[in-house]
C-alpha cells in the first residue's frame, strides 16, 4: 500500500534538475522550451528545480568534456535517491558531432548510469516531453 | 571589511587572495547561467568588489577538430558551436572559405540567407528579453516571450525542417529554396511579432519592479565599453554605431533596407528596449526580403577541395560580431580554422560593469552580454583603474586546480 | 514618457486567463510536422548499392560500413559492404539523403527516439537485405 | 471532550488546515500558469488538483541527504518546529462559527509571537546549513524580516485598536455591521504587501530567488525536511489570508440567509473571501517582478511605515471623535 503511494507520487511529481555539460545551448533551450506555454511540461508535475537536492531527475545536456565530468559526477551525487538521469540529445548520448574531439568523452554514460537517452539535435520539445514520460511509466 | 583584505598577490592571478567566506561561485552549475560558466564574486555584503572568470567549461576543442575534417562537414560542426545563433556560425565560416574559391554566390541564395540570419536574430533576441525576464523574476514575461518566440521556430521548421539547427548553408549557396507559397504566411507572423515586441516595449517601460530592476542597472561608458572592444547590442546600447550589417554588408544585407538602432542610456533597461527595437526592424526586414526575393538558382556545387589560402569573414550575429579565419593548402581539410564570438569579446566589458552591482544584479547584468560561453578557454585580465594586467598561464592554471580540487566542502552523509 | 506603475502586465494577464491555453495538446494528439521535418533516418534496404558515400559525408560519423560479403568483378574479389547507422550521434542534418546517389536514405517524421537502451538507436537495417 | 479533540485534528483544525494548503498551493500554481497561457498541473487527479499532495508524498519518500558540515540536530527537528507556528495560529481563527477552536483573550498577541518565532526558525535552519549561497540568503531573510515586520505588526495593531480586542475572535466580532477594510483600506494593502514579504512571494522571493542565489536558504534541504519547510510555506499561505480576512473582511459574518444553518453560512463566507484574498495574492504574484533586497527594505520602511502610521492615526481621530465606532 505505502509502496503504491510512494510510486504513484514519484510518477506525478518528477522535478528536474538540468545539467548543462558543456552542450551548445540547441538542447538546453529546447528543453526550457518545453516548460513555456506551447508544450507545458508542467502539465505532467514536472517543474525545473534550482537544487540538485530538490531534484529526482537529472537531465544531461551536451559532451561531458573533461572539465564538466567531475561536477557532473558530483551533481549526481548530491541528488537524493531515487534518482533518474537522461541524456538529452546526440551529445549527451554519444558526442554528437563532436565525437572524436580531443577534450570530450562518449557521452554521459560513461560518467554516471544513464535511464533514457533522448536522440536529436537538439530533440523538440515534444520529443523530449515523450522522453520524460517514457520515463515515469518506468520509475518503479 | 575592507582594511582586513590580505595584500595582494600578483602571482596568484587574484584568485586567492580572499577568505573564502565573501568569496561566493557563480556556476559553473547555476540556473541562472543555461551554460557552465564559473565565476567567482569576491563581495562586500551584497556588493560585489571584484568577479574573477573562469572559463573553458564548454571548450569542446571545435577548431582542432576542424584541422581533421573535411570543409563541408566542419560547417555543420561549427554551426553546433551554439544553439542560438547557429545559422550564423556556418554563414561566416561558409564565406570565409568562399573567399578563397572563385564562385559567385547566387542572388536569390543570399536572400534566403539573410532572411534566415534575421529569424534568427528575432527568435535570439526574443529569446533573451524572455530570459531577462525570468532572471529578474517576472516569470509571466518569460512564458509570453517565449510563447511568442515558437512564432519564429516554426518558420523556421518550415523553412530548414529544424527549429534550432537549420543546416541550411552550403558553399556557395544554401541547401534549401524557400518553400512554395510561404510568403504571406512569413509576413503575418513578422506583422504579429512587430505588435508583440511594441506590447513589451510598453511592458518594460511601465511595469514598475522590471524598471527597478534594470533602470540604472549595468551602466559603462562608451569610452569604456569602446576600449574593452565590446560588440554587437553591447556597443549599441552605449551609443557606438557598430554594425558589420552595416559597415561591411555581406549576404544581401547591401539590398534589403535597414537601419540599425542605438541607444544613449546606457543601462540594461535601455538594452532590453534596444533588442525589442532591433527585433521590429529584422521582422521588416524578413518581409521585405520575401517580398523582394529574386528568381535564380540558390546553389553551386563546388569541388570538395578548397584552394590554398588565407581568407576571414566576420558577420552581425544577434549578439555581436562573428570572426572566422580559415587557411587552406589546398586539401580537402582546413589547414587552420579559428573563431572568435561576440560573448568572448563581451566579457571584459561586462565584468566591468559588474563590479560595485550588488549580487541581485549579477544574472541580469550577466544576461545582458547574453551568455553564451562556447568559445572561451584562455584570457588575458586588464584592470584598467589600476593598470594592472595579468595573464593566467599553465602554472597558474594549474595551482588554482589543485586548490580546488582540494577535499570539497559538500560532502555526502 | 508613459506612466511607472506596478502590475501593468495585470490586464493582459487576465485576457490570457479568458482565452483558450496555447498549450498544444501532446501527448494526446499528434503534432502537426512541416513538410521538411527532419526526423529519425530510413534506409531502403533494397536500394542501397554500398558505395560508402553517405559514410563518407557523414559530420557525425554515425554510419560505418560492413562487409556482407563479396563479389566478383573481373578476376577481382571485392567486399560488398552495407550501411549501419548509429543513430544515437546522428545531427539529423541530412547531408547523407542529399547525397545519397541511389535515393536508398530518406528522413522520417519519426521524432519519438527516447529509448533507455542505446543499442536501440543501431539502425543495421541495411544488413538483412 | 472527543468532539473537540476531532475537531482539532480533522475538521477545522490540522488536516483541514494542511488541505487548505494544498488547495492554494494548487490554486496558485493553476492561475499563474493559466494566466501565463499555460494549462499547468493537469493529470495528477481532477484537473491536477493533486499535484501539491503528490510532490509532497515523493519528498517524503525520498532519501535525506544532510551536509556533513550542518548542524544535525537543527537540521532534523526545526522543519517540525516551523511547521507547528502557523498550524497553531490557525487555531484561532474562527472558521466555522463566531469562536475559534482555541482562542483566548490576548490570542492577536500570541500570533505575533509565533510569526516572530517562524521568522526565528527559518534563519536558524538557513544558519545551520552553512553554504555560501545560505549564508547570503540568511542575510536576506533577516534583513527583510525586519522591513517587512513594522509595517505588518501596525496594519494587525490598527485593526486591533478600532476594534478594541486582542482577541481575533473580538474582532470579528466587532465587524458585523462594518467591515474594517472600508475604515482602514490602506492598513489592509499595508498587510497583503508585508504578507507576500512574509510569505516570500514575487516580488518579494528574495531570500530564495532561484535565479540568484540557488535555491536561497531551501538549497541544502531535501527529502522529509524539504516536504515540511514547503508545507509551511503552503499552511502560512491559508493562515496569512485567513487572518486577513479576520482583522480586516469580517471574518465569516455576512448577510444571513434563512435556509442555511449559520455555521455553514459562516463557512462559506469565510472561504469565498479566503479564496479572494489568494486570488489577489496570486494575481500580484504573478504579475510583478523581483526587487532587490535594498529596495524592499526602502519600500517597508520609507513608504509603507509611515502609511500604517498615517492609518494609526486616522483611525485614533475617529475613535477619539466618536465617529463610525465599531460596536
Ligand atoms: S545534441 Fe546538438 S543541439 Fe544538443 S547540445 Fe549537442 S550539438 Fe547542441
Ligand atoms: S585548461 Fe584551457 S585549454 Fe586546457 S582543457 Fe581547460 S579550458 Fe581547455
Ligand atoms: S589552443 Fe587552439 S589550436 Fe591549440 S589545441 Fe586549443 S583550440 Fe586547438
Ligand atoms: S554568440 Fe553566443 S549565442 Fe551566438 S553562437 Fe556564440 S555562443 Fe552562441
Ligand atoms: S583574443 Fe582577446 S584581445 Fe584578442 S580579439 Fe579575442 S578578445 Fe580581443
Ligand atoms: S577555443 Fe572555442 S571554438 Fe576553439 S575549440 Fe575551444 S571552445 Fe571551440
Ligand atoms: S545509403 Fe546510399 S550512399 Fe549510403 S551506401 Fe547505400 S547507396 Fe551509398
Ligand atoms: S543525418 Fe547527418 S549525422 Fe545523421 S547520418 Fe545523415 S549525415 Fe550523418
Amino acid at each position: 500500500m505505502l509502496e503504491r503511494l510512494a510510486t504513484w507520487s514519484r510518477k506525478r511529481s518528477p522535478w528536474v534538475f538540468h545539467i548543462n555539460a558543456s552542450s551548445c545551448n540547441g538542447c538546453d533551450i529546447e528543453l526550457v522550451a518545453s516548460l513555456t506555454p506551447l508544450y507545458d511540461i508542467e502539465r505532467f508535475g514536472a517543474i525545473l528545480v534550482p537544487s540538485p537536492r530538490h531534484a529526482d531527475v537529472l537531465i544531461v545536456t551536451g559532451t561531458v568534456n573533461a572539465q564538466t565530468k567531475d561536477r557532473l559526477r558530483r551533481v549526481y551525487e548530491q541528488v537524493p535517491e531515487p534518482k533518474h538521469v537522461i541524456a538529452l540529445g546526440a551529445c549527451a548520448a554519444a558526442g554528437g558531432v563532436f565525437k572524436g574531439c580531443y577534450n570530450v568523452g562518449q557521452g554521459v554514460q560513461d560518467v554516471i548510469p544513464v535511464d533514457m537517452f533522448i536522440p536529436g539535435c537538439p530533440p523538440r520539445p515534444e520529443a523530449i516531453m515523450y522522453g520524460v514520460l517514457k520515463l515515469l511509466g518506468e520509475v518503479k | 571589511m575592507t582594511e582586513d583584505k590580505p595584500p595582494r598577490k600578483e602571482e596568484s592571478a587574484g584568485l586567492m587572495k580572499y577568505s573564502a567566506e565573501n568569496l561566493v561561485p557563480f556556476g559553473p552549475i547555476h540556473p541562472a547561467l543555461k551554460e557552465p560558466e564559473y565565476f567567482k564574486l569576491v563581495l562586500e555584503g551584497e556588493k560585489i568588489v571584484e568577479v574573477i572568470p573562469r572559463i573553458g567549461y564548454v571548450h569542446r576543442g571545435l577548431e582542432k577538430a576542424a584541422e581533421s575534417r573535411p570543409w563541408v562537414q566542419n560547417m555543420y560542426m561549427f554551426e553546433r558551436t551554439c544553439g542560438i545563433c547557429s545559422f550564423v556560425h556556418s554563414l561566416t565560416y561558409g564565406q570565409a572559405v568562399e573567399g578563397l574559391t572563385i564562385y559567385e554566390i547566387p542572388r536569390r541564395a543570399k536572400f534566403i540567407r539573410t532572411i534566415i540570419a534575421e529569424l534568427e536574430r528575432i527568435h535570439s533576441h526574443l529569446l533573451w528579453v524572455g530570459l531577462m525576464g525570468h532572471w529578474a523574476g517576472f516569470e509571466t514575461l518569460f512564458m509570453w516571450v517565449w510563447r511568442d518566440r515558437e512564432v519564429v521556430l516554426d518558420l523556421v521548421e518550415a523553412i530548414s525542417g529544424n527549429r534550432i539547427h537549420k543546416s541550411m548553408n552550403a558553399f556557395c549557396g544554401v541547401r534549401r529554396d524557400m518553400p512554395e507559397g510561404m510568403e504571406d504566411r512569413i509576413v503575418e507572423r513578422m506583422k504579429f511579432l512587430v505588435d508583440r515586441a511594441n506590447y513589451y516595449k510598453g511592458i518594460v517601460d511601465t511595469e514598475e519592479t522590471m524598471l527597478e530592476r534594470t533602470e540604472d542597472i549595468g551602466r559603462v561608458s562608451a569610452e569604456t565599453a569602446e576600449k574593452l572592444c565590446a560588440v554587437g547590442p553591447m556597443a549599441r546600447y552605449v551609443g557606438l554605431r557598430r554594425d558589420i550589417r552595416l559597415n561591411d554588408p555581406y549576404a544581401a544585407y547591401d539590398e534589403v533596407p535597414f537601419d540599425i538602432v542605438t541607444s544613449k542610456e546606457g543601462d540594461v533597461h535601455a538594452l532590453l528596449k534596444l533588442r525589442l527595437d532591433e527585433m521590429i526592424v529584422a521582422a521588416n526586414m524578413v518581409s521585405y526580403a520575401v517580398k523582394h526575393l529574386p528568381e535564380g538558382p540558390i546553389r553551386i556545387k563546388i569541388p570538395p577541395v578548397i584552394p590554398a589560402g588565407e581568407h576571414s569573414s566576420h558577420s552581425e550575429a544577434p549578439r555581436g560580431e562573428i570572426f572566422y579565419y580559415v587557411k587552406s593548402s589546398g586539401g580537402r581539410t582546413p589547414d587552420r580554422v579559428k573563431s572568435r564570438q561576440p560573448t568572448m569579446a563581451n566579457l571584459p566589458t561586462a565584468l566591468e560593469i559588474l563590479k560595485g552591482q550588488t549580487i541581485a544584479d549579477v544574472p541580469v547584468v550577466l544576461t545582458a552580454i547574453d551568455p553564451c560561453f562556447g568559445c572561451m578557454d584562455r584570457m588575458s585580465f586588464l584592470d584598467i583603474e589600476s593598470n594592472r594586467q595579468w595573464t593566467w598561464s599553465g602554472e597558474e592554471l594549474r595551482r588554482y586546480g589543485i586548490n580546488y580540487y582540494f577535499p570539497e566542502r559538500m560532502k555526502m552523509r | 514618457m508613459p506612466r511607472r506603475r506596478a502590475g501593468a502586465a495585470i490586464p493582459e494577464m487576465f485576457r490570457t486567463m479568458l482565452e483558450k491555453p496555447s498549450t498544444r495538446a501532446y501527448p494526446y494528439q499528434k503534432v502537426e510536422l512541416p513538410a521538411r521535418f527532419r526526423g529519425k533516418l530510413d534506409i531502403d534496404p533494397e536500394r542501397c548499392t554500398g558505395c560508402q558515400v553517405c559514410a563518407m559525408v557523414c559530420p557525425a560519423g554515425v554510419i560505418t560500413m560492413i562487409d556482407i560479403g563479396t563479389r566478383k568483378v573481373g578476376d577481382k574479389e571485392l567486399p560488398v559492404k552495407r550501411p549501419v547507422f548509429e543513430l544515437s550521434t546522428c545531427i539529423f542534418c541530412g547531408e547523407c539523403v542529399d547525397n545519397c546517389a541511389f535515393k536508398a536514405l530518406e528522413m522520417t517524421k519519426q521524432f519519438e527516439l527516447a529509448t533507455p537502451h542505446k543499442e536501440d538507436l543501431t539502425m543495421r537495417k541495411a544488413l538483412t537485405k | 471532550m472527543i468532539n473537540e479533540i476531532l475537531q482539532a485534528i480533522i475538521f477545522p483544525g490540522v488536516l483541514f488546515t494542511i488541505a487548505m494548503g494544498f488547495l492554494f498551493d494548487w490554486l496558485d500554481r493553476k492561475t499563474a500558469a493559466r494566466m501565463q497561457g499555460r494549462i499547468g498541473p493537469k493529470i495528477t487527479g481532477p484537473s491536477g488538483i493533486l499535484q501539491p499532495l503528490a510532490d509532497f508524498l515523493k519528498l517524503l519518500f525520498k532519501e535525506e541527504i544532510i551536509p556533513s558540515h550542518a548542524d544535525r540536530v537543527i537540521f532534523l527537528f526545526a522543519p517540525a518546529l516551523y511547521f507547528l507556528a502557523p498550524l497553531l495560529s490557525m487555531l484561532f481563527i474562527p472558521i466555522i462559527g463566531p469562536t475559534p477552536l482555541a482562542g483566548f483573550e490576548f490570542d492577536l498577541l500570541a500570533i505575533l509571537f509565533l510569526l516572530a518565532y517562524a521568522a526565528f526558525v527559518v534563519t536558524i535552519l538557513s544558519y545551520s546549513s552553512a553554504s555560501s549561497f545560505t549564508t547570503i540568503a540568511t542575510g536576506r531573510l533577516v534583513l527583510q524580516y525586519v522591513s517587512y515586520e513594522i509595517p505588518l505588526v501596525l496594519a494587525i495593531i490598527t485593526a486591533a485598536l478600532y476594534s478594541r480586542s486582542l482577541s481575533v475572535e473580538g474582532i470579528v466580532a466587532s465587524q458585523s455591521t462594518l467591515w474594517n477594510i472600508l475604515v482602514m483600506p490602506f492598513a489592509f494593502g499595508v498587510y497583503i504587501i508585508a504578507l507576500m514579504a512574509e510569505l516570500e512571494k514575487p516580488p518579494f522571493d528574495i531570500p530564495s530567488a532561484k535565479t540568484e542565489i540557488v535555491a536561497g536558504w531551501l538549497t541544502e534541504f531535501s527529502g522529509r525536511a524539504l516536504s515540511f519547510l514547503k508545507l509551511t510555506k503552503e499552511v502560512g499561505y491559508v493562515f496569512g489570508s485567513a487572518l486577513a480576512v479576520s482583522l480586516f473582511l469580517g471574518g465569516g459574518l455576512g448577510p444571513e440567509v434563512a435556509a442555511v444553518p449559520p455555521p455553514v453560512l459562516y463557512f462559506v463566507y469565510f472561504m469565498v473571501k479566503l479564496l479572494l484574498v489568494g486570488f489577489l495574492i496570486f494575481v500580484l504574484k504573478t504579475a510583478l517582478a523581483r526587487i532587490k533586497i535594498g529596495q524592499a527594505t526602502e519600500l517597508f520602511w520609507k513608504i509603507l511605515t509611515p502609511v500604517s502610521l498615517a492609518q494609526i492615526a486616522f483611525v485614533l481621530v475617529l475613535i477619539q471623535g466618536g465617529v463610525l465606532v465599531a460596536t
